[in-house]
């Protein structure tokens, strides 16, 4: 690895000299500017990241940095990414999906590259729209939502991105927001230094397409009480004056206020470390406008991981005596001829 | 027939014959593949030519005793050079009632029957539809009928065995197998340590396989049923070193060879597929070259696994068969389009959709052509024999490194399942495969798509600095790589992209004729009906034709003198196991008409078949 | 609907002429015979009945049965089947896969037949291991499982198909095996009343290839500490005297003996209509040997069916005015030139 | 220029003229698009022919004033028969420098250039890549320049508006669209109606959008710069109703009719991709007529839905672009074998890979030829203008339940987002599609794969009693439809379902000429490029030469007469969007050589391209 110069690397450092080509007022444009601020952090040179999307307004985002990339085709960038990492795992492999493109047609991908746990981050810019093919509904968006493709409301139940992770047994998932830009950046720091794979749902605006999707939880009049920010050993309280909590009543979650016989000891505690992930697929069922949306870490555990388990086994199998081409063709049962 | 392994035992007459094709057929579960390829081993290592052609049902274990579960494996040994598993066999071992109906027809006429007489029962010969027992009656008169009570005699030589007696009726095709070793003088050497080593675990396994085998060596020895035995002599094959080797094994070490010539880790991500899967167990065992395999979740990410793994620098294979292909052909686009090294392994088998998945065919050359959106050519080779695929694997590897290209090979389920001998290459003599990766810039005038004197773009890994880029699938910016809509740019990139397959031409061989350089025929193959058609060739011309056989490895692009060679003659044939895609392409290419010979079976061609094909055409009126 | 007849129907009469092509001792066979049990008592002729599936041993199961049937490719049954069952809502349909057709190449198409929620019915025969192809390891295959394409064991974490199908928001998941005959049958006949989407994962032992995977399932020695068997409103008890039972600690199960302190009462209890699917997904991570595995319905509530709201905006435009020709093609901006 | 509303208005002189194309340029922003569709409709109303091409980037909307972020929308409207947009344009309406920029060199010399000089400040001139102000020095000077401060004046215009300063620029579009309508003399009645019906819920926007247009309308009959106007009398087209259509629309259309004329439920399962997307969103609108659109998870899933949807007796049918096409390979190889009637539309666009998504090409022939693996035919149509998309819709849809087969229409993007004037057509002149089911029987002698004249199985519906089966993508015996991996069946199969293709050329028109039934060139064309190659040749006959044009809509089968009419010329001409694929299917089929015309530059051909071709092929030497 290259260390010459790395640690005085600055955001500039990692922008490309292409033009944005997002609309005026996207919410990339944030996530590309907090993403630019936290790579230089990382310790690492620009030549050492490479970013994998797919296709869609999102998985343009390669383009726009200074680092290697790939914009590839709809769906595919975990499969891609796997390829990328395990092929040299020396990189710092970073995907860039949409909803559409990471759950719809690349659910499939997703999902796996999750559960082998490689040591990957997945980025999923959650617009809840098709923003590059003009708004149709996606995976995400919500029952009876009037689109394009569904003037009459769509019918199809929508996927929740990380219930669905949690589901592949995911060992890191968060939330987090565009205009959020600190929480952003902190949460693409965790990600970053999380060993494995790391899937973050990014509430993103697309102005043109859906306009305001997340305004629940940007809007400063109401966010505090749609949106509830989970801190590790920390109790769930949320609200303007931090005056409301999350306690649990056997399974489900309930709001309580707080004060009068309601002390925080009574809340639900976060544990992103819990071996078990029941507890943050419960947070994964709380949602807007039934249940403030947890926002952060919901997961953060240790799991083996495919590429090192992988690179392991070739280690061991050359400790035991590299291969050698001549032994390799003249293997098995041989005869001469004269 | 009595069986009497009580006598003493007498050397018996022996006669020379040139060569053997014997079958062995039974049900998938009799262990049939297991003595083909056991007499393949012996034959093989006794010095004869050989070549195999095992032949499978798509279940797994279809009913015991169905017509649709006999599993079958032929195998020709010979003291001359021979290049098909035969197209009649010398003897049948069929170890019930189905097996010998499946296969009967395929014995010579005077040829050896060996059935396993006890499975002639009422139940078994009805599922197998004959009415009457044909052991009975005068249907089987023109061949030579052995009726051997193998599963008794099986259980009679273990009778001492601890095993239960599932277990040692499964040692019967032991038995089969050491009747024939006896019948053809092979030595039981190399089956006997194979069966040491195999079940080492199990000493009572071990031993009850090994009387097993004896047993029924013993038995041709003894019983007088049997008069003499025969005897193929060894084949003057070039001198050097052999192993006998299959198709997708050759494939697969020849991926490794090919990575350790060129200096690069390989890749191998697949998603299982009969008959490709091979190739993806023979490489996960190959750990110790530093190979990674990667079982992916789906065809289109193995695709897309090998594009990101050649994008950061590893040779990047894949290997899969038509259907799995067809759902590659997205991510081969990216791939031309990113202009990657991508090796596409296709073991082609009968289709359309599932088709006839453990059959094979060759229908995929118009898909491996054509099969992507938009202009997008990619380089297409194929293999003509099992051991070629060796060859073929490298010569793939060293095209995509040096154009930057994917590559498909296609082979097929005949090619990936048979065996032959393989003159063990000397290092040496294996091309070198020279890769060079750009060595860092400062970061602003690298151009990723500026191209050398091959047209190939530089391919510039991850982790070298000042070479960042991005690549994708929207249409590059000639030099820059940068994303371009520009109209006269795009055209300049779709006629570059087509011109750099085309220079591929340049780098490969002529195509070379067998036979007179110019004449009345010219027989012209691609894949695995090369030795069939070389054979049948050899054949007429013995005779006195004027016919010349060639073998296109290259499909695209062609060789350079395609046409050259083509016009040298006044007509041309081209056997395909599939409608005519060859032929059809030959006419596309170079406006010239040839004759097709189409067999669409799930079967290779007999000798006989192109033979006889040969002579009509060479008997009709000239004109093409 | 023809109904003339169909309450005498039995299981021979769903018993198609085709020759059945497993390997003798396959559990598909027991499968078979229970779905031929059942079929007939659910009060449809055989000509409504549409089974499809993929690709794989399992997915031979079409064949066998006198119904309608398409034996497709693979991985796309969930897809094909929600063509059958909106091309013609009247039909019932199944689905049948393996754990590769499902939930390897299948994986997409599965949870998005799972979300929609039509009212489909899933198998999924899970063996661990790819039986068609002659045994390499599947996605539900354990970590370190040495097959023909991990000879050095597998380095894939496996995916748990009953957590993935909650992670989908499944509305009805259950879990039975190919020699628990009576559960099987029962759990078949409770699937076949759900309306929506019914996902069934079955354990199923292939000899061949991977024998005795589910022997701590299935063997009477064992069995009865390593299953639960989950029962709607009963407490979760388990063991070979019915002695043991799982506590809830925080978020977490625990196995404790009852008696003594321990009451029946002290114990989770099972809740399958509980609205939250979170004791369920809780319920999925009780994994051998650290847990008995709970078999039984986990899970089973309604929701809005993609089929049924898909029909509902079709009769509401219709019934607004039902589409004319001669108006399609007049619409709009129209002139005469004479 | 100054602008100068305020004098009072006097009617000038008007010039009429025979045709003109006008195109307005600006940021995706812009609303150019809305302005081209407006003008569109107003002059089909009027009467005039017209022919339409959008032209939109890749993105959403890049940044405002980047070359890359132009959009275009080019209308021709005519007095006389047109048949494309036209090849240069009369009129350029550039909203800011990128725009004139990009746009300017299609202008006819002496032509007009109308500019929103507000918008050519030092920023967006540099963003254009402009040095100099190019309306202040000499380089348009071969062009009418009329420098329109169009942001001022709308601004001005509604200086009274309660709309934000935002909104108020973003009127701007519609002063430009009633300059223009003032321009040609066009009735702004349509546009007030629809500005009215389209933003009836919020009065201000109705207010502000109208007065811009009146505003714009009257600058140009005010303002002393604009000397006349002009004039497009009525095109004299054929008798009867008209409306505008546009490729896609029509297709949907058509699709829904060709459901209503079968008496059969459309399912349409798709999954949106550029260009097709707009046939989900027209068809998902038409609940009223018992359409289920199903936006599937990807396009496999959308093919696979459409061949369980039209088991169970739908008139399935998917759409999508090249890649999508790529993606549902497989799938419908499961449709070929099961033989089920299935549609897929696809939409082409620049390839390979993503390519160029927004840009129309006609680079998917092949594919949709031999894009599977296997022998695995399915009929191709293709359409050759936005109106015809209607018919072959209703062709496709005929050919598919008749001969139990997939059809794969190939449309492209020019097509479908192209408008022109629709003859709308009588119920009564549409044909029928006549669809007759099976109706039960006793459950054991129906034969599935039985075949009626037309080599078509029966379409047996589930629910159904009696005629349960089971289908599926391995080898179907003959007439049972078991599963049979029997080697003969395997041959006559492959056979019957190629058979089955070919004879669908019994069944569909003959090709026919446009100009001499012989002579020294005919002009075939397939697909969008239909338009331009008849304006071509109808130039060159006019200027009495011996060419005629061919338009080919069915491309597999080709119809029975294909080569005996190429044979009547000396010489064949094919321009294609693509690098020739339709002349290499001929040449492999016919043995026949053409002479391919190419473009591949994302756009259609222009008249005089092919004009120039052909004039260049009439001069050169004879023979092909
Ligand atoms: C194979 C294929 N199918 C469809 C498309 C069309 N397509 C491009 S992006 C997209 C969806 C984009 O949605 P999302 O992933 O949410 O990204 P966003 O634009 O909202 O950021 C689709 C359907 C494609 N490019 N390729
Ligand atoms: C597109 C495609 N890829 C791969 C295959 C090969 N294939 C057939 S079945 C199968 C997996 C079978 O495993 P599973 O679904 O678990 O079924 P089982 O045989 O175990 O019942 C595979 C990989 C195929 N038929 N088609
Ligand atoms: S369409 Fe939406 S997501 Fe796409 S660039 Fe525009 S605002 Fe962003
Ligand atoms: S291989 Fe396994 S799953 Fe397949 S039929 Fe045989 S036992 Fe059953
Ligand atoms: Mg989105
Ligand atoms: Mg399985």
């Amino acid at each position: 690895m290259s260390t010459q110069g790395f640690n005085v690397l600055k955001a500039k450092d990692f922008a490309s000299d292409q033009d944005i080509r997002w609309c005026p007022g996207c919410g990339d444009y944030s996530i590309l500017a907090q993403t630019k601020k936290i790579l230089p952090e990382l310790g690492l040179p620009v030549e050492k990241f490479v970013f994998v999307s797919g296709i869609g307004c999102s998985s343009r985002f390669p383009y726009y940095l200074n680092t290697y990339g790939v914009h590839s085709i709809h769906g595919r960038a975990p499969a891609i990414a796997t390829g990328v990492k395990v092929g040299n795992p020396d990189l710092s492999v970073w995907v860039v999906t949409g909803d559409g493109d990471g759950l719809s047609i690349g659910g499939n991908h997703l999902i796996h590259a999750i559960r082998r746990n490689l040591d990957i981050n997945i980025l999923l810019f959650n617009n809840r729209i098709y923003g590059l093919t003009k708004g149709q509904y996606s995976p995400t968006s919500e029952l009876g939502k009037r689109t394009k493709s569904s003037p009459f409301g769509s019918v199809d139940n929508p996927i929740h991105p990380i219930s669905i992770a949690i589901g592949a047994e995911a060992t890191f998932v968060a939330r987090t927001m565009d205009v959020n830009v600190k929480h952003l950046g902190e949460t693409l720091r965790r990600a970053a230094a999380h060993q494995g794979t790391a899937f973050v749902e990014i509430y993103q605006n697309c102005n043109v397409f859906n306009d305001g999707a997340f305004e629940y939880a940007s809007d400063k009049e109401v966010k505090a009480e749609n949106t509830l920010y989970l801190e590790h050993g920390k109790p769930l309280i949320f609200g303007k004056d931090r005056e409301k909590g999350i306690r649990l009543h056997g399974m489900n979650p309930e709001i309580v206020k707080l004060g009068g016989d309601i002390k925080e000891d009574d809340l639900l505690f976060h544990d992103e470390k819990a071996p078990e992930p029941s507890l943050a697929y419960l947070l994964s069922r709380m949602r807007h406008p039934e249940f403030p949306e947890p926002m952060g870490v919901y997961r953060c555990v240790d799991a083996p991981r495919f590429d090192t388990e992988m690179l392991n086994q070739i280690q061991a199998a050359r400790a035991k005596g590299p291969g050698r081409l001549e032994d390799l063709l003249n293997e098995g049962d041989t005869w001469v001829v004269d | 027939m009595k069986a009497n392994t009580k006598e003493p035992s007498v050397a018996k007459p022996v006669q020379s014959i040139e060569q053997a094709a014997v079958r062995f057929a039974g049900d998938s579960g009799d262990g049939m593949q297991l003595c083909g390829t056991q007499l393949t081993t012996s034959s093989a290592i006794f010095g004869n030519d050989i070549s195999t052609f095992p032949d499978f049902p798509a279940e797994i274990r279809a009913p015991a005793g169905s017509l649709a579960g006999v599993s079958g494996f032929q195998i020709n040994f010979s003291s001359h050079e021979i290049h098909t598993p035969g197209d009649r066999v010398s003897a049948l071992i069929a170890l019930n009632p189905a097996a010998l109906r499946t296969n009967v027809e395929d014995v010579f006429d005077g040829g050896i029957i060996i059935v396993n007489e006890d499975s002639f029962d009422k139940g078994r010969l009805k599922q197998a539809g004959y009415d009457s027992n044909p052991l009975e009656d005068e249907s089987l008169s023109k061949y030579k009928v052995y009726k051997v009570p193998i599963s008794k005699l099986t259980r009679a030589a273990l009778k001492d065995s601890p095993l239960r007696a599932k277990q040692v009726d499964r040692c019967k095709n032991f038995f089969a197998l050491g009747l024939v070793y006896w019948l053809y003088g092979r030595s039981m050497d190399s089956t006997l340590q194979w069966i040491s080593s195999k079940f080492a675990k199990n000493v009572d396994v071990v031993d009850a396989n090994t009387k097993a085998l004896k047993a029924g060596y013993f038995f041709g020895e003894t019983c007088e049923f049997f008069t003499h035995q025969f005897k193929v002599p060894k084949a003057t094959l070039p001198p050097g070193k052999y192993r006998k080797i299959g198709g997708n094994e050759a494939l697969a070490i020849g991926l490794v060879a090919a990575a350790e010539l060129s200096g690069k880790t390989l890749f191998y991500g697949s998603y299982p597929i009969t008959p490709a899967s091979d190739i993806l167990h023979a490489l996960s065992r190959r750990k110790n070259f530093g190979v990674k395999t990667f079982q992916a979740e789906d065809e289109i990410a193995a695709m897309s696994s090998i594009i990101g793994a050649a994008f950061a620098g590893n040779l990047g294979v894949t290997g899969t068969s038509g259907p799995g292909l067809a759902l590659k052909a997205e991510a081969i686009g990216l791939g031309v389009m990113t202009e990657l090294p991508l090796v596409i392994v296709n073991v082609q088998r009968g289709g359309p959709s599932t088709g006839l998945p453990t059959k094979t065919e060759q229908s995929d050359l118009l898909q491996a052509l054509y099969g992507r959106n938009g202009e997008c050519q990619v380089c297409i080779i194929a293999p003509a024999s099992p051991s070629d695929c060796f060859d073929i694997a490298i010569e793939a590897c060293r095209i995509a490194m040096k154009f930057m290209t994917p590559v498909i090979i296609l082979s097929d389920g005949y090619i990936a399942n048979g065996e032959e001998p393989w003159l063990i290459p000397e290092i040496e003599s294996l091309p070198k495969i020279e890769v060079k990766h750009p060595e860092g810039g400062n970061g602003q005038d690298f151009m990723p798509y500026e191209r050398n004197a091959d047209l190939a773009r530089p391919w510039a890994l991850p982790g070298t600095p000042g070479l960042q880029h991005r690549i994708g699938g929207l249409e590059k910016e000639d030099l820059t790589g940068n994303v371009c809509y520009d109209p006269e740019n795009h055209e300049r990139m779709i006629r570059l992209r087509a011109k750099k397959i085309a220079t591929i031409a340049l780098d490969i061989p002529e195509l070379t004729v067998l036979g007179p350089e110019q004449g009345d025929l010219l027989v012209l193959g691609w894949g695995g009906t090369s030795g069939a058609i070389r054979s049948a060739v050899e054949r007429v011309q013995s005779s006195g034709h004027s016919v010349a056989a060639a073998h296109l490895r290259y499909l695209n692009p062609f060789p350079a003198n395609l046409e050259a060679v083509l016009r040298r003659y006044k007509k041309v044939l081209i056997p395909e196991l599939n409608t005519g895609q060859l032929r059809r392409v030959i006419r596309g290419e170079l406006m010239m008409d040839t004759i097709g010979f189409n067999k669409i079976k799930g079967k290779p061609f007999l000798i006989s078949e192109i033979e006889g094909r040969i002579m009509e055409v060479l008997s009709e009126g000239s004109g093409q």
